[in-house]
Formats: C-alpha cells, sequence, structure tokens
C-alpha cells in the first residue's frame, strides 16, 4: 500500500520537479537549437515511458497486493502482447533516433566557405589561432613548441607566417557566420565546452578534431574544460566574447601574427 | 501458448553423479574455511572481500559529496585528494565491488546450487580465482600508501594524462592501480571458465539451459562477455603499464609538458579509448545482467507468479550480451573519433534499448494479477525497476549521438548511470542477500531494520541521482573539483549540491543498519526453515540448511520443470517446486504432456 | 519446440547432426558440448577468451602502425641473416616456424598414442614437443639479443617509428610467456604420463579429478593455439 | 560428413569428468599429412617475402596462406572438425566481434593517418632536436 503511494509520488515528483526545475540549460548562442529540439523530443517520449511504467507498477502492486486466499494467475507468456510492446518500444526509440541521426549529420558536416579557427589546449590553459590574411592555417608540430613559438607552428610554412596568435587573451568570435573550430592539444586530452554552444568535442594530442558551430548572440560566455586533464582540471577555463562581425574584425587586426612574435621573440633572445 | 511445464522428464534415470571420492574433501580447519575449495565458501569469501572494499568507495563518495557542496571548506581536500578519490571510489565500485559480488559471490554460490550441482567444475582453479583477486584489492589498497598516493586519473584511467605529472599519482599510483587490474582479470578469468563451464557440463539431470532459473542465465551471460571484455583492457592495461614504466609510446604522442619535450612520438590515444570501452561497455552488461537475473527471480517468488515470457527474457539477456560488443563508441562521440561512427553507434545503442525494454515490461507484467507478498526482497526488486528505467532512458538522451554532444562529460552522465548502477545493481544486491541470506545461514535477517535499510536506501539514492540530471543539463561538468564562478550556474545550484551531499550521508549511514543487521541476525535472526520464500527454484530443495558439504547429500536432485511454477491451477500449494516428480502432484496440471 | 533430451551417461544416444544437432545439444540437459569432458570444454573456453587477448594485441599494433606518419622498419631487412656475405631475409623467423609447427605435429600425435595407450610414445612424443618449444624460446632469446645488440629498444630503434620495438617486445614477449608455461606443463603432463598417473585414474596433485588421457589431448589444445598465434603473428607482423 | 564419423567413433563419455578415453583416434598418417600441409604452406609465405611480392597480391597471398595454415590446425591437429556443431559454433562465432573491432580501427587509424598529415605536414619533424634529459 505505502509502496504504491510513494512509487506514484515518485512519478508525479519528478514530473513536477522537472516542470519547476530552475536549473534548466543556459540559454543557447548557436545554431545548434536543432540540438535542443532532440533533447525535446526525447524527454517527452522518455517522460511518458517513465510515467506510465511506474504508474502500473504501482496501480498492480495495488491490486493484487497478497490478502487471504488470494492466488496469482498462472501465464507464461503473450506472445501477442510481447510483440506489440516490441514494436511500440521500436517506434518510439526511431522517433527519437531519427531526428538525432539527421541532426548529427549537420554536426558533422561542416558548411562550404566556414571559416577556420584552433583552439588549442595545453594543462591548463586556452590558446587561439586565425588563420591571416591568406585565409589559411600553416601546418604545425608539437616539436616545434619553444619559448617564441608557444603553438609550435611550422617555420617553414609559408601559410602559417601570417597566423595570428592568441595565447592567453580572450576569444572573440564574428556572430552570424559558420565557424570551424579545429581543435588540437599539445600534451593530453581536453574538451573546449562552451555550454551556451551546446557543442564540444575531444582535443586529442597528436591530431587534430573539429566541431563548427554559428554563433546566434552577442555576449560574454566562459569556456570550460570538459575532458579530465589532471589536477588543474577544473580551473582550466576561458572566456569567449561574441559579436558583430566588424567590432571582431578590429580586434583581431591588433592581435600579433606569428611572423610578428618570433621576430620579437629573436630579438629577445639577442 | 506455449505450456512450458510440459518438459518433463518420463523415467527418472540414475542421475549423473560425480563421485564421492572426486568431491573436495576439506581435511583441516584450514581448509575448511580460509583455502576453501568448496564454492559456497568462497562465495562468501568474495562477498564479504567486495563489500569491505565497497565500504572505502563509499567512504570515497561522501569525501566527493562533501567537497561539490562545501568547497573551500575541508582542509584535508585538495584537487589531487579530490580526484584521488573519484577514482578510487568509481574504479572499486564498478570492478572490485559489484563485479566481484555478482560473480564471484552470488555467481560461487547460487549456480552449483540452482542447476544442481556438487561444486563448481574445478574447485582448486575457482580458489586460486578467490586469492588472487584478493590479492588484486590488496595490491590496490597498498596504492593509497604509495609514494603520491593512488592514481587520480579517473576511473576510465584515459592516456596521456593518466601517466603524466600533472596528475595524482603518476608515478607510483597507477602502475599498482594497472597491475591490480590486470591481477583482478587474471583471477576472475580462473573463476569465470568455472562458472561457464559449470552451467554448460555441470547440469543435472532434467536441468536443461531452458529450465534454469533466469540468475543463472544472468550471471552466465555476464560472465561470457566478461571472459570476451576483459582482454581488452588486459591489453590496455598491459601497454599504459609499458609506456609507463618503459616509456613505450603506445597511447602516447610526441607531447610537451611544462615546456619540456617528453620523449614519446606517434602513439594514439584514442587507441586506449577503443580498447578501454570495447571493456567497459560490456562491463556495465556485466553488473547489470546478474541483477535482470536475479531481479527476475525474485519478483516471481515474492509475487507467486511465473516469470511472464520466460523465453523472451532469456533471448533479451542473450541479445543484450551480443550486442554490448557493437555500441562501446557511445561513449566516444565527443571524443573526437571517426564523425560517422556516430551514425552506427547510436543506431546499435538505441537498439538495445528494445531488448532491455522488454524485460522491463515482463518484470511489470509479472506483478499483474499476482499475489504480492511485500517482503523486504520485493520492495528492493519494485525499488529497482523504478530507478532502472529511470536511469535507462537518460541513456537514450546520451545513446542518441547528437543530445550527447551537450550532455557528455557532465553531471547528467553522472546521474545518468549512477541511477542505471550505482542504484538499480546495488538495490538487487540488497535484495538478494535478504533473499538468500536465510539459505546462507538458516536464518531471516530482521524485518524492521531491512525495512527502514530499504526505505532511505531507496528515496535517499533516487533524491540524490534524480535532481542532478539538471546540474548537468545546466552544464555543470563532472570531475570538477569545484565549478567557482560561471555565468551560467545560478547560486540556486549550489542548495542543490548541498541537499544532495546531505542525503548522500544519510543514506551512507542507513548503511550500517543493513551491515549491523548482517551480524546481529547471524544469532539472532529467526529460524528460516529451508524454504521460508516456498520458492520453486533447487536452491530452496537442499537436505540441508545452511546447504552441506556437497550440497545434496547422497543423491542429485532431478529435475522436471522450469523453475517458475508458481500457483499452477489445480496444485495444492502455490509453488511446486522444480525437482517434484511429475507423479507427486495430483492432479496438478504440471504433469507432462 | 524442442522437448528436453536427455543423455543417459552409459548408453550411447543417437544424436542428430548438423545444425539440428547444434539446437539438440544446446537444449537438451546435463551438458551442452555433447563430446567435451569438462577439462576440454573449459579449455577450448580459455583459449576464446585468449583469442580475445591476442587480437587485442595484434589489433593494437595494427592501429599503431597505420597511424603513425614515420615509416616502419622493413621487417624482412630487420630479421635478415647473414650467411656467407649474403643477407637473407627473415630466415630465423621462418626456422622458428617451422619448429614450432614441428612441435605441433610431435604434440597431435602424441594425443593420438595417448588414446593408444601407448605410454612410450605419448612420453617421447611430448618430451619432443617440450625440446621443440624450448627451442623455439632459445631462438627468440637470440633473436631478441640481437635486435638489443643493433640497438633496438621498446622505446625506439635506429630505423624508424619507436612503435617497431614496443610492439615486437610486447608481442613476440606475450607469445613466448604462453610457450614457455606450455613447456613446463607439458613436462609435467609428460612425468605423468610415464608414471602410468591416466591408465591408474590417479587423482592430480591440487585437484580431486581423476587423470586420463584426456589431459593430454586438452594439455594439446593449449599447444596448438600457441601455433596458431604464431601463424597470425607471423603473417601479420613479420610479412606485412 | 564427419559427424557421422564423430558419431562412430565417439562413445559417450564413460563419466562425466573423466572425459572419453576412447577419445580421438585417427591414423596417424592424417597427422603426418597436415605436418607436411603445414610445412608447404610455411614455405609458400616465406616465398611471398622472399620473392618481394608486393601490394594486393602480396596481402591476398599472405592471408591466404595464414588461413589455410589456421584452419587446418584448428580443424584436424584441434580436432576441431570432429566437434558437435554446438561447440563449434561457441568457438568460431564470438571471435566476430573482434572482427568488427578490426574493421573500427582500421577505420580510426587511417582517419588519424589522414590528420596528421593535413594537421601536421607529411613528413616528420627532424631537423628539431628532441629534448631527451626526461625520462
Ligand atoms: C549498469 C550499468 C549501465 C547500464 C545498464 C547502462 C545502460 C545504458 N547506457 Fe549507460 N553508462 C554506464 C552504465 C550503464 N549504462 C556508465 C557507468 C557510464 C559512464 C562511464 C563513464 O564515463 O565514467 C555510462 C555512460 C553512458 C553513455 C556515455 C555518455 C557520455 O559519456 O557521454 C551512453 C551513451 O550512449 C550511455 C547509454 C546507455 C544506454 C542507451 C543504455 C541502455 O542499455 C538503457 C536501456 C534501458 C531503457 C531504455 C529503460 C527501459 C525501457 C523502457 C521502459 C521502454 C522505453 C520505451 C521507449 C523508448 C519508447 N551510457
Ligand atoms: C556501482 C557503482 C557506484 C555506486 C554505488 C556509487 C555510489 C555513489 N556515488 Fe559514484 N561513481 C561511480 C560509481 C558508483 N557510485 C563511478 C563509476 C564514477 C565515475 C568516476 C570517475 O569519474 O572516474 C562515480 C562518480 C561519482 C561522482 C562524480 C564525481 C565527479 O565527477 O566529480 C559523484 C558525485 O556526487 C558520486 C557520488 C556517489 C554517491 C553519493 C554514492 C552513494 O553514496 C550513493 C548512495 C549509497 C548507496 C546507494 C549505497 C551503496 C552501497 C554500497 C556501496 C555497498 C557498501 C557495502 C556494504 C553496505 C556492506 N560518484
Ligand atoms: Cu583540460 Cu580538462
Ligand atoms: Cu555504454
Amino acid at each position: 500500500m505505502a509502496v504504491a503511494v510513494v512509487l506514484v509520488l515518485v512519478a508525479l515528483g519528478s514530473v513536477v520537479f522537472h516542470m519547476l526545475s530552475p536549473w534548466w540549460w543556459t540559454p543557447i548562442a548557436s545554431n545548434w537549437g536543432f540540438i535542443d529540439n532532440t533533447i525535446l523530443i526525447t524527454f517527452w517520449i522518455t517522460g511518458a515511458v517513465f510515467v506510465a511504467v511506474v504508474l502500473f507498477t504501482a496501480y498492480c502492486i495495488y491490486t493484487f497486493r497478497h490478502r487471504e486466499g488470494l492466488r496469482a494467475d498462472y501465464e507464461p507468456e503473450n506472445q501477442k502482447l510481447e510483440t506489440w510492446l516490441g514494436l511500440g518500444t521500436a517506434l518510439g526509440v526511431a522517433a527519437m533516433l531519427t531526428p538525432g541521426l539527421v541532426v548529427w549529420y549537420q554536426f558533422v558536416t561542416v558548411p562550404e566557405g566556414a571559416a577556420e579557427i584552433e583552439v588549442v589546449g595545453q594543462q591548463w590553459s586556452w590558446a587561439y589561432r586565425f588563420p591571416g590574411p591568406d585565409g589559411k592555417l600553416g601546418t604545425t608540430d608539437v616539436r616545434y613548441i619553444g619559448p617564441d613559438n608557444p603553438l609550435g607552428l611550422n617555420p617553414s610554412d609559408p601559410n602559417g607566417s601570417d597566423d595570428v596568435i592568441v595565447d592567453g587573451g580572450d576569444l572573440h568570435l564574428p556572430r552570424g557566420g559558420p565557424i570551424k573550430v579545429l581543435l588540437r592539444s599539445t600534451d593530453v586530452l581536453h574538451d573546449f565546452y562552451v555550454p551556451e554552444f551546446r557543442a564540444k568535442m575531444d582535443m586529442i594530442p597528436g591530431t587534430v578534431t573539429y566541431f563548427w558551430l554559428t554563433p546566434t548572440r552577442d555576449g560574454t560566455f566562459d569556456i570550460l574544460c570538459a575532458e579530465y586533464c589532471g589536477v588543474g582540471h577544473a580551473n582550466m577555463r576561458g572566456t569567449v566574447v561574441v559579436e558583430d562581425a566588424a567590432k571582431q574584425k578590429a580586434w583581431l587586426s591588433q592581435q600579433k601574427s606569428f611572423a610578428e612574435l618570433s621576430a620579437r621573440g629573436r630579438t629577445a633572445a639577442r | 501458448m506455449v505450456d512450458v511445464t510440459a518438459r518433463t522428464i518420463e523415467t527418472a534415470v540414475p542421475p549423473a553423479e560425480v563421485p564421492d571420492v572426486e568431491l573436495y574433501h576439506p581435511k583441516s580447519w584450514l581448509t575448511t574455511w580460509v583455502f576453501s575449495q568448496d564454492a559456497k565458501i568462497i562465495a562468501i569469501q568474495y562477498s564479504m572481500t567486495a563489500l569491505t572494499i565497497g565500504l572505502v568507495a563509499l567512504v570515497a563518495s561522501w569525501l566527493i559529496r562533501l567537497q561539490l557542496a562545501f568547497p573551500n571548506t575541508f582542509s584535508f581536500m585538495d584537487a589531487a585528494t579530490y580526484y584521488q578519490a573519484v577514482t578510487v571510489h568509481g574504479m572499486i565500485m564498478v570492478i572490485y565491488l559489484l563485479t566481484a559480488v555478482f560473480l564471484g559471490g552470488f555467481g560461487n554460490y547460487l549456480i552449483p546450487l540452482m542447476i544442481g550441482a556438487r561444486d563448481m567444475v574445478f574447485p582448486y582453479v575457482n580458489m586460486l580465482s578467490y586469492w588472487i583477486y584478493l590479492a588484486a584489492v590488496l595490491v590496490l589498497v597498498a596504492s593509497f600508501f604509495a609514494p603520491g598516493g593512488p592514481t587520480g586519473a579517473g576511473w576510465t584511467l584515459y592516456p596521456p594524462q593518466a601517466i603524466l605529472e600533472g596528475t595524482p599519482g603518476y608515478s607510483a599510483g597507477i602502475i599498482l592501480m594497472l597491475a591490480s587490474l590486470i591481477l583482478f582479470i587474471i583471477g576472475f578469468t580462473m573463476g569465470g571458465l568455472n562458472y561457464v563451464v559449470t552451467v554448460l557440463q555441470g547440469r543435472t539431470r532434467g536441468m536443461t539451459l531452458m529450465r534454469m532459473p533466469l540468475t543463472v542465465w544472468g550471471i552466465f551471460t555476464a560472465t561470457v562477455i566478461a571472459l570476451l571484455a576483459f582482454p581488452a583492457l588486459f591489453v590496455g592495461a598491459v601497454m599504459m603499464l609499458l609506456d609507463r614504466a618503459l616509456g613505450t609510446s603506445f597511447f602516447m604522442p610526441a607531447i610537451i609538458q611544462a615546456g619540456e619535450h617528453l620523449k614519446y612520438n606517434g602513439g594514439s590515444p584514442i587507441l586506449f579509448q577503443h580498447l578501454f570501452w570495447f571493456f567497459g561497455h560490456p562491463e556495465v552488461y556485466i553488473v547489470a545482467l546478474p541483477a535482470f537475473g536475479m531481479v527476475s527471480d525474485l519478483i516471481s517468488t515474492h509475487a507467486r507468479k511465473n516469470i511472464f515470457g520466460y523465453r523472451m527474457m532469456v533471448w533479451a539477456i542473450i541479445s543484450i550480451a551480443v550486442l554490448s560488443f557493437v555500441v562501446w563508441a557511445h561513449h566516444m562521440y565527443v571524443s573526437g573519433m571517426y564523425p560517422a561512427f556516430g551514425f552506427f553507434f547510436a543506431t546499435t545503442t538505441l537498439i538495445i534499448a528494445v531488448p532491455t525494454a522488454l524485460k522491463v515490461y515482463n518484470w511489470v507484467l509479472t506483478l499483474w494479477r499476482g499475489d504480492i507478498h511485500l517482503t523486504v526482497p520485493m520492495l528492493f526488486a519494485i525499488a529497482f525497476i523504478v530507478t532502472f528505467v529511470n536511469g535507462g532512458l537518460t541513456g537514450l538522451f546520451l545513446g542518441n549521438v547528437v543530445v550527447d554532444v551537450p550532455l557528455s562529460d557532465t553531471m547528467f552522465v553522472v546521474a545518468h548511470f549512477h541511477m542505471v548502477m550505482g542504484v538499480a545493481p546495488i538495490l538487487v544486491v540488497f535484495g538478494a542477500i535478504y533473499h538468500w541470506y536465510p539459505k546462507i545461514t538458516g536464518r531471516m535477517l530482521n524485518e524492521v531494520m531491512g525495512q527502514v535499510h530499504f526505505w532511505i536506501t531507496f528515496l535517499g539514492a533516487y533524491a540524490i541521482f534524480f535532481p542532478m540530471h539538471y546540474l548537468g543539463l545546466l552544464g555543470v561538468p563532472r570531475r570538477y573539483f569545484e565549478i567557482g564562478q560561471t555565468s551560467f550556474v545560478p547560486p540556486s545550484a549550489e542548495t542543490l549540491n548541498i541537499f544532495i551531499t546531505v542525503v548522500a550521508l544519510v543514506v551512507g549511514i542507513a548503511q550500517l543498519v543493513f551491515v549491523f543487521n548482517l551480524f546481529w541476525s547471524l544469532k539472532k535472526g529467526r529460524e528460516s526453515g529451508p524454504n521460508p520464500w516456498r520458492a520453486t527454484s533447487l536452491e530452496w530443495q537442499t537436505p540441508e540448511t545452511p546447504p552441506g558439504h556437497g550440497n545434496w547429500g547422497k543423491e542429485l536432485p532431478v529435475v522436471y520443470r522450469w523453475a517458475y511454477d508458481y500457483s499452477v491451477p489445480g496444485a495444492e500449494q502455490d509453488f511446486i517446486p522444480q525437482n517434484e516428480p511429475p507423479s507427486a502432484l495430483n492432479g496438478a496440471r504440471a504433469a507432462g504432456h | 519446440m524442442t522437448v528436453a533430451e536427455t543423455s543417459h551417461p552409459t548408453v550411447p544416444l543417437a544424436r542428430p547432426s548438423g545444425l539440428r544437432g547444434a539446437a539438440a545439444d544446446w537444449a537438451s540437459d546435463q551438458r551442452a558440448f555433447k563430446t567435451a569432458s569438462w577439462g576440454k570444454a573449459m579449455m577450448w573456453i580459455f583459449l576464446l577468451s585468449d583469442t580475445f587477448i591476442f587480437s587485442c594485441f595484434l589489433l593494437s599494433y595494427m592501429t599503431v602502425r597505420m597511424s603513425t606518419t614515420v615509416p616502419w622498419p622493413n621487417p624482412s631487412e630487420v630479421f635478415a641473416l647473414n650467411f656467407g656475405g649474403t643477407d637473407v631475409p627473415l630466415i630465423l623467423i621462418a626456422i622458428m616456424t617451422f619448429v614450432l609447427i614441428s612441435s605441433s605435429g610431435t604434440m597431435a600425435m602424441a594425443v593420438n598414442y595417448g588414446y593408444r595407450r601407448d605410454r612410450k610414445m605419448t612420453t617421447i612424443l611430448i618430451v619432443l614437443t617440450a625440446f621443440f618449444g624450448a627451442t623455439f624460446v632459445g631462438m627468440q632469446a637470440f633473436e631478441w639479443t640481437k635486435l638489443i645488440m643493433e640497438g633496438v629498444r621498446p622505446w625506439g630503434n635506429p630505423w624508424g617509428a619507436p612503435q617497431f620495438g614496443s610492439t615486437f617486445f610486447m608481442i613476440t614477449g606475450f607469445h613466448g610467456t604462453h610457450v614457455t608455461i606450455g613447456v613446463l606443463f607439458l613436462l609435467n603432463i609428460a612425468r605423468k604420463v610415464w608414471r602410468g598417473d591416466f591408465d591408474e585414474e590417479r587423482h592430480g596433485f591440487f585437484t580431486a579429478r581423476r587423470g586420463s588421457y584426456d589431459n593430454v589431448e586438452v594439455m594439446g589444445l593449449y599447444w596448438h593455439f600457441v601455433d596458431l598465434v604464431w601463424v597470425f603473428i607471423f603473417a601479420f607482423f613479420y610479412l606485412w | 560428413m564427419h559427424t557421422e564419423h564423430a558419431a562412430a567413433i565417439h562413445a559417450p563419455a564413460a563419466h562425466e569428468t573423466g572425459g572419453h578415453d576412447e577419445g580421438q583416434q585417427h591414423p596417424i598418417k592424417l597427422y603426418l599429412v597436415v605436418w607436411g600441409w603445414l610445412f608447404v604452406l610455411s614455405t609458400f609465405s616465406y616465398l611471398v617475402d622472399f620473392f618481394g611480392i608486393q601490394g594486393m597480391m602480396r596481402w591476398t597471398l599472405i592471408i591466404v596462406f595464414m588461413m589455410l595454415k589456421a584452419g587446418l590446425i584448428v580443424a584436424i591437429f584441434m580436432h576441431m572438425a570432429w566437434e558437435r556443431l554446438a561447440l563449434i559454433y561457441a568457438i568460431l562465432l564470438p571471435p566476430g566481434a573482434v572482427l568488427f573491432f578490426v574493421a573500427t580501427m582500421t577505420v580510426e587509424s587511417t582517419y588519424t593517418v589522414g590528420d596528421r598529415i593535413e594537421y601536421f605536414g607529411p613528413t616528420p619533424v627532424t631537423e628539431v632536436t628532441i629534448n631527451t634529459s626526461h625520462h
């Protein structure tokens, strides 16, 4: 009896908690509203299943609780029922999976002409690189990294010399256009994660990963590291500023290029 | 409808016997109680060791919760300690507690009894299995005291981080951890071969696979996948050990750390992730399938009704086991692996939900028109259904590749796997202990203490982990020593964290009631008699309780029916033991036709 | 719906063959593998698990080899031996392969003689197997020494990707360990055969179970497996 | 065909644990023939390398010889050919999971190496000295 009541309370309480929860996702700032929609679909379907299963359980417990003289039915199986339940579940699963796969297709397909930027993670800070006027990022290698070459650009790659390097500052992104974010790490795994963007991806040392997004809302957002990377993992923060393209361009033009940085490095060394 | 009971033996043929000379005969106190080759004793040794080390993991979870609720409060807590606590907590809970208690504990105790065998097929190897397991636990414990402490690499032990400076315990801790895992796998393999071969080759007369209790099915299948999944972890551990100790570069690309170029070059960090999850995903079913099996038996027995859709249950277990080998990369959706894998693995992952869902339906449908006795084991079983469904459904979020992108590595994942693994199977462990304790000791566990334990644990655990999903939805990452100042976490989340912690402490303390009950009832518990739950399966039909040497006295039982003949129409009692010959049932429909 | 079958322990049962037989075996009571003793079933399942271990080693080797951009040393040259001024590629490995295959041949025959209860031949053949096994390990030791002298280390080598040495030592080391363990067990079994333990169904030292010539076959399974693994190592490590 | 053979040679186990002493009995000649074939096949694989055959041809030959050898060992030496299908399937089907894993890793490592070449340049850096002081 008490169990049945408690189960009803658990089911309803969970729904009420869901409705009233102040801990809902952070307002979105990218094109990945599709992801939110998929989550919503999933919430609806799974929520309904959860409530149905728990309420039905509660009902059974109440109705078929032991009383003097009660005897259970003998019913080894009912294939028709099981088939229908199986089909219904498959349908529910398909209803969630299909939109999920469609959006995943969008997620892994970078639109033509997306601007490329690079984010580099290291224990426990972020650095960024923009292609210079030539629009191309130069090749890199961890083994080039040195005091005047913090991101390990290939000195002999002409594409790299005009690359703009932001080491230690905030990241500024232009609103409105698709951006392909290339992710690289120089030591261990990290994960570039901005809750408002929804998208995230691990950075793996020894290779380059990516995701893409279109920032849609101006603002200043936290960058977190979402893959455990040692004791400083929780302190590996950064800031990303989304602003309109002109402003972002102005900011970019104030940053140093690789050529400038290494020239400075060479003079300093002398 | 198939008449499952119709499968009976017409003539009683003399059962296949292991002659007495071939039984293990303990010769001294030491070989009876310590270096025992009797599966029942080994089972108790496994369980006690696992529960004891489990308490360590429970204490670690308090440390974790205290830090998350009250950052900057405790002087004993810094980031390194926190990550060590998280790692030790996760690793012990999954491997050294749940895997060991389900397979080494319940497996050893129940398999021979439930299939009508005198013991495991190779008792000596079985004994070695326990001692190697104990060694693995001791090596793990030794790492707590090693210079630098235990590893703080997270239970997933991802390289390069796991073996580099910057991770606590990167020098000695990780080496001991890997050594301990390797030992565990060797020990487990010795036991696992026994469980599998005993089920396949050691059953008594009339015990077909399709008459076995689902408990045996769950444990058997879990053992099979463990034997095939642990190799991947073994290989990963060996390779990481070499990377750490000899400086090989299996998982290590060129790395610069603190301005210094390390000697590594060209390795593949993501290879380890694949190896780990090729093991890791089956592993979560290794701890889920035995729970599925046992909970089926608890529900059936205490609802006095046959388990609904037995054959479907068996096929569901088998298909979950098979599918579990082709879904592993759902833990790696945002790992930077080849992006198109997402399509495949999302599909297989969600397909697994269908057999699992059928199992859930069948549990609930077993309650339907049952005669439900709300005993303590039954309460735990019901609580399992609720928490498992909740956790399983959040798994569907994570399995649906694109939905996983924002949720991965957040507290949502933590909430998911605690609900589905940290709560649901743990509830089954408790329920199963309340259920089988009378067979093991001859006494019942105290009912009042059981009720107290149940309510606090069930409601408490739900209150801990249900709200936690919402922290993840907010975007709070997992494995965060402290979230500190952010623009997106409202202050109210701190209150929520404190609430969770307080409940966790209460639930933790409540386990002491259970521990106390275990010891108290040993002497003071009500005597149970051989079959207090009036259950059908063979372990309740032993001539002695607790079962004596060789389990069955002179003759092995002969099995005439499946394990679920409850409330058979026309039968006198509401249960017919598996070894009750058809002729003994006056007019019961169960007689072979 | 299959009806439960019972197999009588002493009277032979005509069991169906093929797929129906498989279904009938799985649906029967007592034993799923009708022709396998406990020991044999256990060994087969252990070997299945071990197959997964070796496969994981090999696929890890494949992965690191395929993902590195550094050239891979040419095994054909690395494992060449110099005979009278000409380098014969891979010759040592070829000889090792023949030795191991021979040991497998003698082992298979030992099993056969065992079942014929020809104790003398069985013992001789098992000892011969152990001898071939030991020779194999010896040659492997030679090969290791040679490579180490040439500067190959687990963490690097003079010719290219460091993973070459790592995987080489790891995989051949793990295989060699299997061979070594096998040799020890072979000698033990040989002793038992020689002493007639299996004719008297004498109880094992550790276990209460009675000894029988089945044990020779179980040992053989292990030994052939070790050979089998070498076939794959030879193809994937040395010939790739 | 071989199952009838099996039925003929296997008197069922005399004893549950002891197995069956009637066990596997085949003419010794069979083993010698297989032994011979293994020698021949090994020689063939060796010759593939000796004559420096490259490309698809090399792979095909290596794999074919390997599979033939493995098949002979498992079927004859390990007596798999005379086991009942129940055992054969139980042993031969699970490695399918491994094959799937291998296929996955083939794709994964091709992807990795492609990325490495694209972003780090095709040739490794050799002119930069690697600091070996650590370790
Ligand atoms: C017992 C352990 C257990 C079990 C059973 C499961 C079950 C499932 N898990 Fe979970 N999982 C873990 C333990 C477990 N998991 C752990 C430990 C981790 C984290 C490891 C780490 O990173 O540290 C994890 C992480 C994890 C991830 C990775 C998340 C991430 O890191 O980003 C994913 C992603 O796919 C996932 C999915 C699933 C799915 C789809 C199921 C499914 O099997 C669930 C199926 C069940 C149901 C679906 C409920 C019953 C169904 C119904 C009642 C009907 C439904 C009806 C309709 C859909 C219409 N799990
Ligand atoms: C079975 C597995 C299991 C169980 C039972 C638990 C139980 C608990 N876990 Fe655990 N947890 C993990 C598996 C488990 N956990 C794993 C795998 C991780 C990931 C580690 C990583 O990231 O590397 C993790 C991580 C993890 C985190 C995330 C840390 C982080 O990411 O920063 C947190 C935070 O709250 C947490 C809390 C708790 C709490 C409060 C409990 C409990 O206190 C809940 C309440 C208690 C019970 C339900 C009773 C449990 C009973 C026993 C343990 C038996 C004890 C023995 C006897 C009674 C004799 N756990
Ligand atoms: Cu960087 Cu976590
Ligand atoms: Cu999983």
